[in-house]
């Protein structure tokens, strides 16, 4: 891959994104358009750790289907280095998506249940490199990354109805791994999970920054976790972004109203709960 | 004092498929009237059924041992159960989701008149009034009487649904998960709502959740439920400031809290599968401080006045 | 899969129900393969009339023909287990077929979304709209006679049913996050097909042809009946009702000759019971939504 | 308590009353049934116009009016009936019939030459506007002339053999020209007269007179003390009363004949008749002229092949077929035309042997094993126990045989594909007639003549054949017996190539209650199931 633009990895260029309603019946072929995002302009850098927030509804998953070259938005453009991706056909594309690594909401769903974890695993390599790879070499490499992703290695004779939700989430992120992809993309990546494991999670993803340094980017509508992961926020209200920059600057001096509804109940929680830690 | 709710080694279970497994596995707890208790819990630690056995909505196929006593009813007692008289009008049900609670072919007003008709036998104008009276209380204003369920937001929903549980003026509230369904940053108002409700209504609240720090702002007790079993209640103070069990210890560190940066400390492994049997001390697969006595199954250790733990080591207390 | 399908079974042999209808059809494919070994006149079985038809016709069942004879003096008892081979021939073959067509063309439809979906669905709904005695009367007047008109008139019904079964259940799988994921990491669609939508679905799809068995012997037996299927004199069970049913311009089979109606139908009743057992208990293992809580009596 | 269940207790009583005083009077008010006939027919009546009607109505027809002459199908020869005596001119083109002259209709008008030329002439000229009715027997006919009250003279176009046809069961009624007056019609071919008829009206000679008429339940005959002919069959036993009741369903018969509802059933189930004998009913059986013949495709490889076609008509084992399609009710078929048809000849039947069959089939040159196709008709029961035993028997020879049953219009429809797409037809067809006249042209041309398209299954063609029955046809009226050795040499040249194998003459069983007494003459197939009431006795 060669890089003219090494300043970004991805950027959205004025994107309008939303989807065609189908009317039932014989009409499904006319559709309408139904707008979600607005106008959106975003850079995701080399290495940047960028948390996306916003309350439930405001288009955030949208967001990330552009991103992943599944919806073409109506208007604008999205570039992953100088490739206009929707300009590409299918093949092409993916070509360019193996080096974003997405990891899914929700772990309870995101596997199929029929296969081994192993197979799981293997897939990313089969269709993008397995030209490069030998059979062996696909093992080690699966192997690991199970263990960079603090999974025993019986794990992979396993099927996914067999792990917990913790370990689901770390097949995951260990399948968005396997490609050594440059970003990574996290969809609430801890919101199924329960508190004792959330914080494992949070780990996890915090490790691979400080081994790997890809960029990450992560959507969630929980600031604590933006806060524990990302260094630059930004808040997506009503189809559009209405605040950005550094987290510790956006907590002091929020703008938006989201950003000052969550706020102030953080400070409320503050100072009811008198914790010193 | 009155004591709202008494258990007494309440046991609830299902049977699948032959085999019986119990969700939960013999909780004494004890509930002061007007108190708010908040049972605190990871998912499937047995915590939602729970709920439903004091309000009264457990399957009939589920089983039950032990007792457990409402006031002066006793609902469950062994094998029996009665809850004649005690739905609606003894407990009331907020549940999780709010959005699949409400039907959505009924309008405000006509879920009031429903809930209100099968408790009181009572007419459309009467559920009216009581609505108009309950709705301000919740921060809604009665307009929102002539909405059907998908026109509301989502906290919106769950205030009528707070409200349609207020309106039977019922003594004891099970709130279950309140505010799992509500983005991060609207939790506290909901939660908020609550506790003012509790104080200004005098109501038993139960609270049931695994958001350990907001949730427990409006609390006066907390109980910390580990597969099946409850590990720790005390006054909400003492159990956070405290915490005389590993476990509650280890929550504790692993939750974020937004704006204070540190290193989370995960809790190592996964909590029990649901159904097993354990001799030994239900929490000694993850504790770090596990030593021999742990093998036993811990009795009740009383550090002070009503903060209970189940530990071996809670006296010591060597994580503090 | 073959692992689930172990537990599936095992825990289906713990009912008795289950066990009774592979008991049933166990019995009946042992007799559908040894056919013409077991009966003692398989010619007679397959419809030759015998050449002493005058002393032979309408006999009760005795030693020498265990079943009775039917109206031109064949042995009931060797048309009706020569009978069991067809019956098995049409439900295998109806339901393999339909449900091979069925799941292909639902998971397309699902897959590929857009204008393919729209008309998939159509046709399908035009197919189930249709009638099987409609669709065979036009095969028995285009195709002629014989068992390929009951078989292909009962396919033509019955691939839409588990087409839409099919779609409906991959509308769901499609919108899973592996799907997604599988798609971004640039597998081939048909692979994608293959190894997360078809084994996803399939279970359902095989409860449901299980649970059809009996139907489609029942429906297969009604094509015959009414003579839309195979040749007067083949052995099928809806054949041999229909020759019991007029014989002698429709009098009196009830009381002259029980057995031309009592035995193909107990069959008939049997295996269709057998089939129905089995899909029954499967399907509660397979879809756990059916699952009951409870033990029913047996 | 006590009071409220002396309450029911006389509640109940009275219930119990009331019932046996119902049953009482009813069985009170059941008529004496002494002299009462009640005759289960199998379908709706179509209509009573004596001059149009071509369907069911003969059975109600039958009984009321009467035919100038009468076929005894016994003796095969023509009787008088309303004409007394009659003759021809020697070539065959003029007819005088001299009538009868004691006839009255039944309102009394005296019958005479008058009401003889207006009722065919009505048959006649309908037929030949509107082609509706069974008029066309009366197509020779040009001039009917009265020469006196009781003789009329027929003027013909070309010859033909009059008095035959006078004796049809369809169009050859005489009415009473007062019909007209009464309906109201302003001439013979009014629609008014025609409405008048079919509303329930009739007017004729027959020893019977209609009561009543309802055509889908039943119609009630009186005795005509005043008909010509009670003298002559000298019967004090006729019933007064004929009631024919129109019962479809044959074990709907069986059972109104157990019950006693019904004296004379005209269609129980075949298989219940020897059940019905053991119960002291009584049984005619009548030969009809309904039979049932197997063609060739003569245009298709292998039927084609006369060799072919005589191995499988020799493997024909009538004998068998006929006890096991039938029960054995049926005449074993010699030629096509059924027995006591004018025309039959016996001997014209293949001897079953297969040794002969299976020379033909070695000269036949044919292969075996060969796949040959039948199409018979779905809703008769004969038909399809025919066909499946043929098929076992054809199975022996090597000869495989596929069954291909359809309903009787798509049966028409592929058989008549002979004609235009032999190859698609199938080999072997099975088909079943009955007849329109009395002359066995109505048989042999229809069936098989080149310019019969529409009913030449066989696809035969043979200018031999067709001049043969041509010129039998014309000889009818000037020498019956010469023309009766042409339909006899016409029937050879059928029979030695093989073209049809007739199977069987179809034997209609009649069973009627004791109490009842019927001759053999009463039936006549040539009025398919009418009856003749006035030779029938009833004992009480």
């Amino acid at each position: 891959m060669v890089m003219k633009n090494p300043e970004y990895i991805i950027k959205l260029e004025n994107v309008t994104a939303g989807y065609l309603i189908t009317p039932p019946g014989i009409r499904s072929l006319i559709k309408t358009r139904y707008i979600v995002l607005k106008n959106i302009n975003l850079s995701v850098n080399k290495s940047e750790r960028i948390a996306i927030v916003g309350s439930s509804g405001s288009g955030k998953t949208t967001l990330l289907k552009v991103i992943l070259g599944l919806l073409k938005p109506f208007s604008g453009r999205v570039f992953i280095y100088e490739y206009d991706i929707y300009r590409l056909p299918w093949r092409e594309r993916v070509k360019i998506l193996k080096k974003i690594g997405y990891v899914p909401q929700d772990p309870f769903k995101s596997l199929n249940p029929m296969l081994r974890v192993k197979d799981i695993l293997r897939e990313p390599l089969e269709a993008h490199v397995i030209r490069g790879y030998k059979e062996s070499k696909i093992e080690s490499k699966v192997k690991s990354i199970v263990k960079l992703v603090g999974l025993p290695e019986k794990v992979l004779e396993m099927y996914p109805e067999e792990l917990s939700g913790g370990m689901r989430q770390r097949v995951l992120i260990a399948r968005a791994l396997v490609s050594e992809p440059e970003v990574l993309i996290l969809d609430e990546p801890t919101s199924a999970l329960d508190v004792s494991v959330q914080a494992q999670i949070i780990n996890l993803i915090n490790d691979i920054y400080e081994q790997f340094k890809p960029a990450i980017l992560l959507v969630t509508h929980d600031l604590s976790i933006a806060q524990y992961i990302a260094d630059r926020i930004i808040v997506i209200e009503n189809k559009e972004i209405v605040e950005e920059g550094l987290i510790d600057n956006v907590l002091s001096n929020p703008q938006s109203h989201f950003m000052k509804m969550a706020v102030s109940s953080y400070k409320d929680n503050k100072n009811k709960l008198k914790l010193e830690f | 004092m009155v004591l709202a709710i008494v258990m007494e080694n309440l046991k609830v279970g299902y049977i699948i498929e032959d085999e019986v497994f119990w969700a939960v596995k013999g909780v004494d707890l004890v509930v002061e009237e007007g108190t708010t208790l908040c049972i605190i819990g990871e998912s499937g630690c047995g915590k939602s059924t729970l709920a439903s056995a004091i309000t009264g909505i457990l399957p009939p196929y589920a089983l039950t041992d032990g007792k457990l006593k409402l006031f002066d009813h006793v609902v469950i007692n062994g094998q029996l159960r009665n809850y004649n008289g005690i739905r609606g009008k003894i407990t009331a049900y907020i549940p999780q989701n709010p959005g699949t609670s409400l039907n959505p072919f009924l309008t405000v007003e006509e879920h009031f008149y429903y809930v209100l008709r099968s408790n009181f036998k009572s007419d459309r104008e009467f559920s009216k009034k009581i609505a108009m009276e309950i709705l301000p209380k919740v921060n809604l204003d009665s307009s929102v009487l002539e909405k059907y369920p998908h026109e509301l937001s989502g906290g919106m929903q769950q205030r009528v649904i707070i409200a349609l549980a207020l309106a039977t003026n019922a003594q004891i509230l099970v709130a279950d998960e309140p505010t799992s369904f509500i983005d991060a940053h609207l939790r506290l108002q909901i939660i908020e709502l609550l506790g003012r409700l509790q104080r200004e209504f005098k109501k038993t609240l139960i609270v049931i959740t695994h958001d350990l720090l907001t949730t427990s702002t409006i609390c006066d007790y907390i109980a910390i439920m580990y597969a099946g079993k409850i590990m720790e209640v005390g006054p909400r103070e003492k159990v956070l400031r405290n915490p005389r069990h590993p476990y509650t210890k280890m929550l504790l560190e692993t939750t974020p809290i937004l704006g204070v940066k540190k290193r989370l400390k995960p809790i190592p492994g996964e909590p029990p599968s649901l159904g097993k049997e354990y001799q030994a001390c239900l929490f000694l697969d993850r504790c770090p401080y596990k030593s021999k006595e742990c093998y036993s199954d811990p009795q009740i250790q009383v550090i002070e006045n009503s903060h209970f733990s189940k530990c071996w080591k809670a006296l010591e207390a060597p994580w503090l | 899969m073959i692992r689930r399908s172990f537990i599936i079974l095992r825990r289906s042999l713990r009912k008795i129900r289950f066990k009774i209808g592979i008991v049933i059809s166990l019995v009946a494919i042992f007799l559908a393969i040894l056919a013409p070994y077991i009966v003692p006149r398989p010619q007679e079985g397959l419809g030759y009339v015998p050449r002493d038809v005058e002393a032979r016709r309408l006999l009760p069942p005795s030693i020498e023909h265990i079943f009775g004879t039917d109206s031109l003096g064949r042995d009931l008892f060797s048309r009706v287990i020569m009978g069991t081979r067809t019956a098995l021939l049409q439900v295998f073959i109806v339901i393999t077929i339909s449900f091979l067509l069925g799941l292909l063309l639902g998971a397309i439809a699902a897959y590929l979304r857009g204008l393919v979906e729209v008309l998939l669905n159509y046709f399908t709904e035009i197919f189930m709209a249709m009638p099987t005695i409609v669709i065979a009367l036009v095969l028995r007047l285009t195709l002629g006679h014989g068992i390929h008109v009951t078989i292909s008139s009962l396919i033509m019904t019955w691939w839409a049913w588990y087409a839409r079964i099919a779609y409906v259940y991959a509308r769901g799988v499609v919108e899973l996050d592996y799907v997604i994921l599988a798609r971004l990491a640039g597998l081939h669609s048909l692979k994608i097909l293959h190894r997360h939508i078809v084994p996803n679905i399939i279970q359902p799809l095989i409860a449901q042809a299980i649970t059809d068995l009996g139907s489609v012997l029942l429906e297969a037996a009604a094509i015959n009946f009414l003579g839309l299927g195979v040749q007067p004199g083949y052995p099928e069970w809806g054949v041999i009702l229909y020759e019991s049913v007029f014989y002698g311009g429709g009098v009196e089979v009830f009381t002259q000759a029980p057995w031309l109606i009592v035995f193909p139908g107990v069959f008939l009743l049997l295996v269709t019971l057998g089939f129905s057992l089995i899909g029954d208990c499967l399907r509660e293992e397979i879809d756990p939504r059916l699952r009951r809580r409870w033990r029913l009596w047996f | 308590m006590k009071p409220l269940r002396t309450i029911y207790i006389v509640l109940l009583a009275v219930f119990i009353l009331v019932i046996i005083l119902i049953a009482l009077l009813t069985m009170l008010h059941q008529p004496p049934r002494s002299k009462i006939v009640v005759y289960a027919y199998n379908d709706d009546i179509t209509g009573i116009d004596p001059s149009l009607e071509d369907d069911t109505g003969l059975v109600v027809l039958g009984s009321i009016y009467e035919t100038l002459t009468y076929y005894n199908y016994t003796t095969g020869k023509v009787e008088p009936r309303l004409a007394l005596s009659w003759e021809s001119s020697e070539d065959g083109k003029e007819w005088i019939f001299h009538l009868r002259r004691d006839v009255v209709f039944h309102d009394g008008t005296p019958f005479n030459a008058t009401a003889v030329k207006m009722s065919i002439e009505r048959a006649r000229d309908i037929y030949r506007e509107t082609g509706r009715g069974a008029g066309y027997i009366w197509d020779a006919v040009d001039e009917i002339i009265v020469v006196d009250e009781y003789t009329v003279k027929f003027k013909l176009k070309y010859p033909q053999k009059l008095d035959l046809l006078a004796s049809a069961s369809y169009a050859a009624y005489i009415f009473s020209p007062s019909a007209l007056e009464k309906s109201g019609a302003s001439s013979i071919y009014d629609k008014a007269l025609e409405d008048w008829f079919n509303k329930g009206n009739a007017i004729g000679t027959g020893p019977y007179k209609l009561i009543s008429y309802d055509p889908t339940r039943e119609i009630r005959l009186e005795k005509f003390n005043k008909w010509w002919g009670w003298s002559v069959v000298n019967n004090p036993y006729a019933p007064d009363v004929v009631i024919i009741k129109i019962v479809k369903e044959p074990p709907a018969q069986y059972h109104g004949l157990l019950a006693g509802e019904i004296d004379i059933a005209c269609s129980v189930p075949r298989t219940t008749i020897r059940d019905l004998v053991e119960k002291g009913f009584k049984v005619i059986n009548v030969s009809t002229f309904h039979n049932f013949v197997l063609f060739f495709n003569t245009k298709r490889y292998p039927t084609n092949i006369s060799y072919f076609r005589l191995a499988i008509a020799y493997a024909l084992n009538l004998t068998e077929i006929v006890q096991v399609a039938v029960y054995g009710f049926a005449l074993e078929a010699s030629g096509v035309i059924p027995h006591g048809f004018p025309g039959h000849v016996e001997g014209l039947k293949y001897n079953h042997n297969l040794e002969t069959s299976k020379k033909y089939l070695e000269f036949s040159g044919v292969k075996m094993p060969i796949k040959i196709e039948l199409l018979y008709q779905v809703d008769y029961e004969e038909t399809r126990k025919f066909a499946e035993l043929f098929k076992s028997r054809m199975s022996e020879l090597g000869i495989e045989v596929e069954l291909n049953p359809q309903d009787w219009a798509r049966l028409k429809d592929i058989a008549k594909g002979v004609w235009t797409s032999p190859e698609s037809t199938p080999h072997l067809i099975l088909a079943d007639w009955w007849p329109t006249m009395p002359s066995p042209f109505d048989y042999l041309y229809a069936m098989f003549h080149s310019e019969s398209k529409e009913w030449n299954f066989a696809g035969y063609e043979n200018p031999e054949f067709d001049s043969l029955i041509e010129e039998a046809l014309t000889l009818e009226g000037v020498n019956y017996t010469r023309a009766l050795e042409l339909y006899k040499d016409a029937q050879i040249l059928l029979f030695e190539e093989a073209v049809a194998v007739g199977l069987w003459d179809e034997i209609r069983p009649f069973t009627y209650s004791s109490r009842i007494e019927m001759p053999q003459e009463a039936l006549n197939p040539m009025y398919t199931f009418v009856i003749r009431f006035e030779l029938v006795s009833v004992r009480s």
